[in-house]
């Protein structure tokens, strides 16, 4: 985690990206893991919720970030909690109100988006010290890297477990769907799979990094 | 085995249904306390402590909000109710039972808003257990998680003196580790159904 | 000074024992089990290859366990169980199982049932799909479900079973027929090996057999079957005599399923069990007691991978808690003269 | 920062200062959520009612109109009527009014959770017309085949469950057996490889039938004139 | 829980080994003397505790017997010239088979020293008082024959409030190729009882056992033929297992008890000593002379002339090996037993007191050695074999990642007594008492630092 700005941040494209990578809060992080791995047996659902929490985000970000001279310390995460789940209810009744179905898909992980440390830590770590656009630009990005993060294991998952991406069907109509894809262990196996990968690269790009300063040496 | 009986409910919370292993409820603090036993330990109760608590107060606000037909306004009720009854029986705790508290003490705090037990508050409601029910239901359910807690904290352990490699050390051999637990549980589908 | 089996030995008398396994395998299902034990085993062995090479290890072929892990894998799997996701299977036991851990010595669950339970997640049906033994032509024509195209859905059996028309078979295993139909098949019978079920798993006095020669040469705990069987009949037995029309006898229960199987040569892998005897003692009792619960009051017919796997895991609390008492630190026994 | 610390200097409390915004935010919070209640929930309601509507529709062949019923120790009464609990039942009619079927819920235990269906039964031909998953955790490829599985399905279109004579139960239990031993129509042909879920239908149906059934038919006046 | 009793296999302890013995080849060979090395190397530390300070200067004449040098401390003991001849050097450093090397004084023979002691002063043990008994044993300079060269004397006054009722004399001998205590006990009986006798009435206690594995029968035989009337002594067969010549566990073989961990047998009333110990004070003392020379079991396939050696101490490895006709150029030459003894690199050191043994391995009897080392497979044979109870294979693995401090407070490190049972069991071949020793040293220089 890089050190947290103390000082009001100028809005920088960087303030967009750090939360959709360097800082992602799921591959990083690694908060916020049980929605992402709950919801991801399909891109639809990863979708639903990766916007469905953007939009908690952003909206508490928004007015943490408006309040943030009003809040006296010793009651902030009181607050900060009472906004995040009122926004959270709004998402809930409105995706109730859009689909049943994808409301009965989600399950009770709209409501538990209150519980996501990641709204919380923006919340009081972000917004709080920051002014209104540059919150909102970094809800936005830690929105989009937690969307992204679903996505990959959606994606994964759906592919892999069902043999479709959004419902279309990918492989051939013969293709036998790896059913444990979509069950609980997929999920722990393909985030897992996932941590794997990046350590790979990363420990690949130090190796060379390393090489290459031997070899100048 | 009848669906509705306590000892159902609190199998399935505890093993079939397995809050961390199958509903993947808690994993912030099942990832990050499972790194040595004795921690584990005094995590799986503490939360074991809040489970019982937060399921009482839910079905308390939930039978005033029903009888006051506010619904809407459950989740933010939930939360802080269950943040600050935590918060009352931890300074009682503290009063009463230092001992208790220091074991318990530092956990407290972290795990009142976490989705373990605001997902038992949610899912009590949602399956319209009664009172008795809901006890069985948040006891199980912080057995399983602390079942779940140990054996991940006994296997962390076990791998510290293994010959890892650089790769796979770290949070995705937490992750497989936490995958091959749950394809482990996968065993106990269906216990307690009736199938003859 | 040193005159002592080394791992390899271990190891390598483990493989001897596991060949007449396979022999009666492909005895009794023709190539098809032959084809199946092969991929398995080829499969574990590139895939060890290949995660040594990653690693920058030297590789470990050469200590045999991996030839264990694919054999053991080949015998849990049912005979028509298609090629592809044998290698599957394979690729996930010794990777997911093993490699990912540090290779020989630091998996903590068994590897070849770690790759079971996997394709047995994925492919749910495949693997509950079961071909009759001693299917006439069983040498010279493939199960048409074997030969299923790598990632594409084997095709039904059923209409190959039809034709192949062994008398009476039902598609389901003794254990099977028990739970839903009621009907026990005769010990003799499990016995022999004249009954549906995984390649390896049918004939349990050969399996017995062949533990017990491990068990002799001290290569294997004899305590670990020991304490499986104990824990079956202390669990089974009372369930059987309370109602003996619905609950099976404890000799049926140690006889049929990949019990023998599991018990002889899986629940005693040393690297997934506790190291002392006493908590040996209660790995086992809690495997057999679990197998049979899961067996009778579960939604599958079959538990024993089950139990091991979750026995493997609770390795490490077992060993925490029977812990050896060391000479000399309490016990009553200073007191004495 | 600085902000922060202005607000907590005298000459107001700090513990004015919380109450008034803790209070405020909460007041902030309610009046949104209420606001957002009241704007969705015709539309939540209408949504659930066409859920409903689809499902009773779909497990009782032809309905056009239906109305809720609750079985319970008053009798039967129309659901808006009752005020002890009982069982919630859908009678559907016809686009003429003609009492088509009834439908309700059921539930049993699965193969990893529990299943909960709709399913329509006809009191003309004392048969189920119908049923729809509701609720089931079911591996999917597999047991979760109880849902769409047209096969399967097909079961459900004309179920034998006649009462026995006495009227207080059903004449035939109904019962899963293995795939392709179907021999009278009040078996039900199991799924292959999924023979857990199956028999959970089965016996569902046929512990909610004993119970249900009998009543229905006593109270089938009341349900055929519609209240 | 007496009855328990019953079910416990009599005059053994539980876990241990069974290598092979190949005590065949030596132990029906006589005592044999050997000849003097033309130069003799004395370290001035050949036992545990403070190192002796030299009396004597380069140059000077010195006559075999004569004290060479004074204890340096309580746990210390002098050393006498194992021959006649003139000292060349004083603290000249030598090499020992333990590594570091050491001062040591070095004589030259004269061709024409005898065998015969020079330096005499009768006395009579029966007149002496307990006290004066423990000073006569401290003049000899004798430290524990059985391989610990733990000074004796010190032995023989036990810590304050601790009264010694059992001396265990320790017969077992139960290092594979080793049988020099056999045949003291067979050739020595009576000094050997002589020095019983002694140490009873040093230490005021009214009971002795003297433990014989029962692959040696016949010195059972023999030594009950001639115990003593007049005293409590027994004599008992115990199981032939490795390692039950180790003192804790004879005790618990010969009387079912345990020495508390961390504890010396003092702590529940008992003594333990060697019977070639006995044997040489039986002999020693009444003449008030001191220990110059010991019972060494010279075997192994590589040597043309395996049998028991009565060597001056101070005798160069590679002359005695000279004598033995040893092929050493493709051989590893250990001292002491296979299991505890320490192999050497160079054929220089000297013949100390509390080696008993040289033991000559061809290297295709190493063959286990230099297998690739595996990692724990966990088959838990160490544990099966660990005399104490200890869990080998988590000290192993804790040792792997270096966390000593948890081997120490979790699993009872300080224990283990480095019998090697475990190293010798591991089928990963892995080097677990070394690893302990280490591991030990690491701990001990922690604690030190701190
Ligand atoms: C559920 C749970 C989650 C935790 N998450 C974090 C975390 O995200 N980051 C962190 O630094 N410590 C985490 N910890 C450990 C902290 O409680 C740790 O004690 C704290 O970082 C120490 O901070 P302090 O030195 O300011 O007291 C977590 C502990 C628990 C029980
Ligand atoms: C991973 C897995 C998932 C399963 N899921 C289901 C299921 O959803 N429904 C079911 O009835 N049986 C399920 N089974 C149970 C077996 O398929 C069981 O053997 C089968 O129901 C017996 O039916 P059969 O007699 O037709 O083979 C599952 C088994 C496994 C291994
Ligand atoms: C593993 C081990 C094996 C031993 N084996 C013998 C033995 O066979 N004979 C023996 O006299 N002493 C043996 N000892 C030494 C004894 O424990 C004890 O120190 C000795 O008997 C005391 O007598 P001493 O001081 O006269 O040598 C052994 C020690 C250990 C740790
Ligand atoms: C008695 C015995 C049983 C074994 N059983 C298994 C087994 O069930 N599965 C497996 O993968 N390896 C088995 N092995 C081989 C080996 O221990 C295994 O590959 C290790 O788990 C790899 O670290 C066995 C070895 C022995 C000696
Ligand atoms: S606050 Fe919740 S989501 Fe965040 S780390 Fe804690 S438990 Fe996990
Ligand atoms: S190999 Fe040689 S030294 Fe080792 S036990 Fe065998 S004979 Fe003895
Ligand atoms: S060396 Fe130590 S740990 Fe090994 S067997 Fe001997 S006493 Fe036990
Ligand atoms: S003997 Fe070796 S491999 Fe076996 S448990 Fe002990 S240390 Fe591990
Ligand atoms: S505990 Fe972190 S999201 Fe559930």
């Amino acid at each position: 985690m890089s050190a947290l700005p103390n000082r009001e941040e100028k809005i920088t494209l960087d303030t967009f990206l750090r939360g959709l990578w360097e800082e992602n809060p799921v591959f990083v992080m690694l908060l916020g893991l049980c929605p992402v791995l709950a919801v991801t047996n399909s891109t639809m659902n990863a979708i639903a919720m990766g916007l469905a929490t953007t939009f908690v985000l952003v909206a508490s970000s928004t007015l943490v970030s408006l309040l943030r001279r009003v809040i006296p310390k010793q009651v902030r995460i009181a607050t900060y909690i009472i906004i995040i789940a009122t926004f959270v209810t709004i998402v809930d009744y409105v995706i109730q109100a859009i689909s049943l179905d994808l409301y009965n898909a989600l399950g009770a992980f709209i409501q538990l988006i209150v519980a996501n440390c990641v709204i919380l830590g923006r919340a009081e770590a972000y917004a709080s010290k920051q002014r209104v656009g540059a919150s909102v630009v970094n809800a936005l990005g830690m929105g989009a890297g937690f969307t992204v993060a679903l996505l990959c294991l959606g994606t994964v998952r759906e592919l892999l477990g069902a043999g479709t991406i959004l419902g279309f069907q990918i492989f051939s109509a013969n293709f036998e769907p790896w059913v444990v894809m979509i069950l609980p262990p997929g999920g722990f196996f393909v985030l897992g799979a996932w941590l794997l990968l990046f350590e790979y690269l990363k420990q690949r790009k130090e190796r060379k990094l390393l090489d290459s300063e031997g070899a100048i040496s | 085995m009848d669906p509705n009986s306590l000892t159902f409910i609190f199998l399935n919370a505890a093993l079939i249904n397995n809050f961390v292993l199958a509903l993947f409820l808690g994993l912030c603090p099942f990832l990050g306390v499972s790194a040595k036993r004795e921690t584990a330990w005094n995590m799986g109760l503490a939360t074991m402590f809040v489970m019982l608590v937060s399921s009482v107060s839910a079905y308390a606000i939930n039978w005033m909000l029903t009888e006051l037909e506010i619904e809407f306004l459950r989740l933010i009720c939930y939360i802080a109710v269950i943040a600050s009854a935590v918060q009352l029986v931890e300074m009682t705790v503290k009063k009463f039972s230092p001992a208790l508290f220091r074991a318990l003490g530092i956990f407290l705090p972290l795990i009142t808003t976490n989705c373990a037990i605001l997902g038992l508050a949610l899912f009590q409601t949602f399956r319209e257990y009664d009172f008795l029910q809901s006890l069985a239901f948040s006891l199980g359910a912080g057995a399983g998680f602390t079942l779940a807690l140990m054996l991940m904290a006994g296997l962390r352990e076990k791998l510290e003196l293994a010959r890892v490699p650089s790769v796979s050390r770290g949070a995705a051999m937490s992750l497989m580790l936490a995958g091959l637990l749950s394809l482990a549980f996968m065993g106990f589908a269906g216990l307690g159904g009736s199938h003859a | 000074m040193k005159k002592v089996i080394s791992v390899g030995q271990i190891m390598r008398n483990v493989v001897y024992a596991l060949l007449p396994l396979c022999a009666w395998a492909v005895y009794q299902f023709g190539i098809s089990a032959l084809a199946l034990i092969l991929v398995t085993t080829l499969s574990c062995a590139l895939t060890e290859r290949f995660f040594c090479w990653m690693s920058g290890r030297p590789t470990t072929l050469s200590d045999f366990s991996v030839i264990i892990t694919g054999l053991l894998l080949a015998l849990t799997l049912p005979p028509g169980f298609p090629l592809w996701m044998g290698a599957v299977a394979g690729f996930i036991a010794v990777g997911l199982g093993k490699s990912l851990f540090g290779g020989i010595g630091y998996n903590v669950m068994n590897p070849a049932l770690v790759g079971r339970a996997f394709v047995q997640a994925a492919f749910p049906v495949a693997i509950t799909t079961w071909t009759p033994a001693f299917a006439p032509g069983r040498f010279v024509e493939f199960i048409p479900s074997t030969l299923a195209l790598p990632f594409m859905s084997p095709v039904d059996t059923a209409d190959w079973v039809k034709s192949h028309a062994v008398d009476g078979f039902t598609g389901a295993t003794p254990l099977a027929l028990q739970k839903f139909e009621r009907i026990t098949v005769d010990s003799s019978d499990l016995l022999f090996g004249m009954v549906a079920g995984s390649a390896g798993e049918t004939a349990a006095l050969l399996i017995f057999l062949c533990g017990a020669y491990l068990a002799l040469r001290r290569m294997m705990d004899w305590r670990i079957p020991a304490a499986v069987f104990t824990g079956v009949v202390l669990v089974a037995l009372p369930f059987h005599l309370y109602q003996p029309e619905a609950f099976p006898s404890p000799l049926f229960m140690l006889l049929s399923g990949g019990l023998m199987l599991g018990a002889m040569f899986m629940a005693s892998d040393m690297v997934g069990s506790p190291l002392t005897a006493r908590g040996v003692w209660l790995y086992g009792l809690l495997i057999g007691s679990l197998t049979v619960l899961i067996r009778l009051f579960g939604g599958l017919t079959e538990g024993v991978m089950y139990a091991i796997l979750v026995a493997n895991a609770l390795t490490p609390l077992i060993d925490s808690i029977t812990q050896p008492r060391v000479y000399g630190t309490g016990g009553g026994k200073e007191a004495r003269s | 920062m600085s902000g922060v610390e202005q607000v907590q200097e005298p000459p107001r409390t700090p513990s004015f200062a919380m109450l008034r915004t803790l209070g405020g935010v909460a007041m902030m919070a309610g009046l949104l959520v209420v606001l957002v209640f009241q704007v969705t929930k015709p539309i939540i309601e209408e949504n659930k009612r066409i859920a409903i509507e689809k499902a009773v529709f779909r497990v009782v062949p032809g309905a056009a109109s239906r109305k809720d019923f609750v079985l319970g120790a008053e009798g039967l009464l129309p659901a808006a009527e009752a005020q002890a609990g009982g069982e919630t039942i859908y009678a559907a009619y016809d686009a003429q009014g003609a009492l088509l079927g009834v439908a309700m819920e059921a539930a049993a235990t699965g193969y990893q959770d529990v299943i909960r269906i709709l399913y329509g039964y006809n009191p003309a031909c004392e048969c189920v017309t119908g049923i729809k998953v509701l609720k089931m955790a079911e591996t999917p490829g597999l047991g979760d085949k109880i849902a769409f599985d047209p096969e399967f399905l097909k079961n459900f279109e004309a179920l034998d469950a006649r009462l026995a004579p006495g009227r207080d139960g059903l004449l035939n239990e109904i019962v899963a057996v293995k795939h392709g031993n179907k021999t009278a129509p009040w078996q039900v042909d199991s799924i292959s490889g999924a023979t857990i879920s199956s028999k959970a239908i089965a016996r569902m149906i046929n512990q909610s039938g004993q119970r249900m059934f009998p009543l229905i038919m006593r109270h089938l006046d009341r349900l055929r004139a519609g209240g | 829980m007496g009855f328990i009793n019953l079910f416990r296999k009599h005059n053994t302890f539980s876990h241990g080994i069974h290598p092979l013995e190949h005590k065949e080849s030596t132990a029906g060979l006589k005592i044999r003397r050997l000849p003097f090395a033309p130069r003799m190397v004395v370290p001035l530390l050949q036992h545990r505790g403070a190192p002796a300070v030299a009396l004597v200067k380069p140059g000077q004449e010195v006559v075999r017997g004569e004290p060479i040098a004074e204890p340096g401390g309580f746990v210390s003991v002098p050393m006498h010239a194992p021959v006649t001849g003139r000292v060349k050097a004083v603290g000249e450093l030598v090499p020992t088979a333990e590594g570091p090397k050491t001062p040591a004084i070095v004589i030259d023979t004269y061709e024409a020293s005898t065998q015969q002691v020079l330096f005499d002063s009768p006395r009579d043990p029966a007149r002496l008082t307990p006290e004066q008994l423990v000073e006569a044993v401290r003049e000899t300079g004798m430290v524990g024959l059985g391989g610990a060269a733990f000074p004796s004397h010190v032995k023989l006054l036990p810590p304050k409030g601790k009264k010694i009722d059992l001396v265990v004399i320790n017969g077992c001998e139960c290092e594979p190729y080793l049988t020099c205590d056999h045949r003291v006990m067979l050739e020595q009986t009576g000094k050997m009882l002589a020095g019983i006798r002694m140490v009873m009435r040093a230490l005021g206690a009214e009971r002795a056992i003297i433990g014989v594995e029962d692959n040696k029968l016949d010195a059972v035989e023999r030594i009950r033929a001639e115990l003593p009337a007049d005293l409590d002594i027994r004599c008992e067969a115990v199981e032939t297992k490795y390692p039950q010549g180790a003192e804790k566990l004879l005790i618990t073989s010969l009387t079912g008890r345990e020495v508390p961990s961390g504890g010396i047998p003092a702590d529940i009333g008992i003594a333990v000593y060697n019977v070639g110990t006995m044997a040489q004070l039986g002999d020693l003392v009444p003449r008030g002379r001191g220990l110059i020379e010991r019972v060494v079991t010279v075997s192994g396939h590589g040597v043309r002339h395996p049998g028991n050696y009565l060597v001056p101490i101070g005798t160069p490895l590679r002359f005695l090996l000279e004598q033995v006709e040893a092929d050493v150029g493709a051989c590893e030459v250990v001292l002491g037993g296979p299991m505890m003894g320490m192999s050497t690199a160079s054929l220089d050191v000297a013949i100390t007191k509390g080696v008993s043994g040289v033991v000559v391995f061809e290297h295709r009897e190493q063959d286990g050695l230099d297998r690739p080392v595996f990692p724990c497979i966990k088959c838990s044979a160490c544990l099966d074999a660990c005399p104490l109870h200890l869990n080998p294979s988590m000290l192993g693995q804790l040792a792997g990642v270096r966390d000593y401090a948890r081997m120490e407070q979790e699993y009872h490190l300080n224990d283990c007594f480095e019998c090697g049972s475990c190293s010798y069991v591991c089928p990963s071949n892995i080097p677990l008492t070394q690893y302990f020793r280490i591991a030990k040293a690491v701990n001990r220089e922690t604690r030190e630092t701190a």
